[in-house]
């Protein structure tokens, strides 16, 4: 049985959303996946969509629970990361 | 700190009028609007469309709200930021501050507006008159604009 | 620039509209106003009074104008300012500038208010409750405010 | 007869103004008077309410011809002089 707490929905924002083609999706981790980075290295093993929108994961930026991270960020006990361009707002 | 995060247009004046009536104490208020130009890079812009993710929104503005807090003696302040798609000459963002003393009232709304272009999750996409889009890159002298409040000392009054 | 004196009372939200309509190659708009405040040094205020010295104000406010558009690409500026009898909570001055950038148009206001806080020949009378009335002595705040454009490099776009 | 270059209209404001009990008049300039500092010093000569006014002539301000000048400015050909405190708008 998977542990409760691997289980974290993806939300993906701008071109990142376009290529995966999806703006959200639920998953189960790994043990593997300690790290955003290990996060990004294993979706993209995923598909040839996730192959795609993680191309160039150095253009990417991610946010667990809301809140910006780093890519050497821990996600244990994370319940939403998100992935998205450097912003554009205001 | 008020935030709305809305499709639709808004009215500076009301929001300043909400803002400051009946008050005494309210020495300067600042206003910050941004808006849509009909030309980037140099190439016409028929429309933008704003992406964004609201609840993020609404958590990193109340972090920024302390930190506004923290460094200025605000009387109040407000952001409304517009999502969706939007014409050259329309609103985008209105950023309010309101304090005793002009110095608190600029520096915050120019803090707030720096840590909106660097930090809150919205994304431009920029549509031309023949119906070709493509997503607007970050700037990185957004970034650099949000680094110089850091490690700056607290204003004074 | 547009420069108006003037005892009566303004409405930045047209003035803004006027300043940008039908234009799409504004993509910043600043406003600043002043208020008069309820209380000054922790004594109640209950109205100020501003004289002026009129030819002055204009001969120094086209020369203010000529450095604020060597200094940055506006697209447009303005500044009231009012003078007569006052009550607290009624604004004093607006100052509205307009350009392609913010941080243009967030330096020029800013410029331009402290321009008119230590250059511009305005001087305010404080009545109290009880009809008592004082001069406000000028804050030494207001000359640094000024000096420190001095000497600055010309702000990029 | 008089130089008509020597003729001058000084203005005062705010509390120079109010000690002077006017805003302003018409004076033909002494030969002596080449500076606004010298202006002032034979301002203070001419009436009590005048060596009242220009008391502490340090924190008094003046203009020539609508343009903020130092006490050291020399006066020669200005059409209008203006006296006031620091000012204090916006």
């Amino acid at each position: 049985m998977a542990n409760p707490d691997r289980n974290v929905r993806l939300l993906y924002f701008a071109w990142v959303r376009e290529r995966m083609g999806r703006a959200e999706e639920e998953v189960v981790l790994p043990s593997s996946v300690a790290t955003v980075a290990d996060l990004v290295a294993w979706l993209k093993t995923r598909g040839p969509e996730y192959a795609e929108a993680f191309r160039r994961p150095e253009v990417i930026r991610a946010a667990i629970d809301k809140a910006h991270v780093k890519s050497s960020a821990i996600i244990a006990g994370a319940r939403e990361i998100a992935f998205f361009p450097p912003v554009t707002g205001g | 700190m008020t935030v709305r995060l809305q499709a639709g247009d808004f009215d500076a004046a009301a929001e300043v009028r909400a803002l400051t009536a009946g008050r005494t104490d309210i020495g300067a208020v600042v206003t910050f609007t941004g808006l849509v130009r009909g030309q980037s890079g140099g190439q016409p812009v028929a429309a933008i469309t704003l992406e964004h993710y609201p609840e993020m929104t609404e958590a990193e503005l109340a972090r920024v709200e302390a930190e506004a807090k923290e460094r200025w003696p605000l009387s109040g302040s407000l952001v409304i930021h517009r999502f969706g798609t939007l014409a050259p000459g329309e609103a985008i963002v209105l950023v309010v501050t309101a304090s005793a003393h002009r110095q608190a009232a600029f520096e915050a709304a120019e803090f707030l507006m720096d840590y909106l272009k660097s930090r809150a999750p919205f994304w431009k996409k920029e549509t031309g008159p023949g119906g070709q889009s493509r997503w607007i890159e970050a700037q990185a002298s957004d970034v650099a604009a949000l680094d110089r409040w850091r490690g700056k000392a607290k204003a004074g009054t």
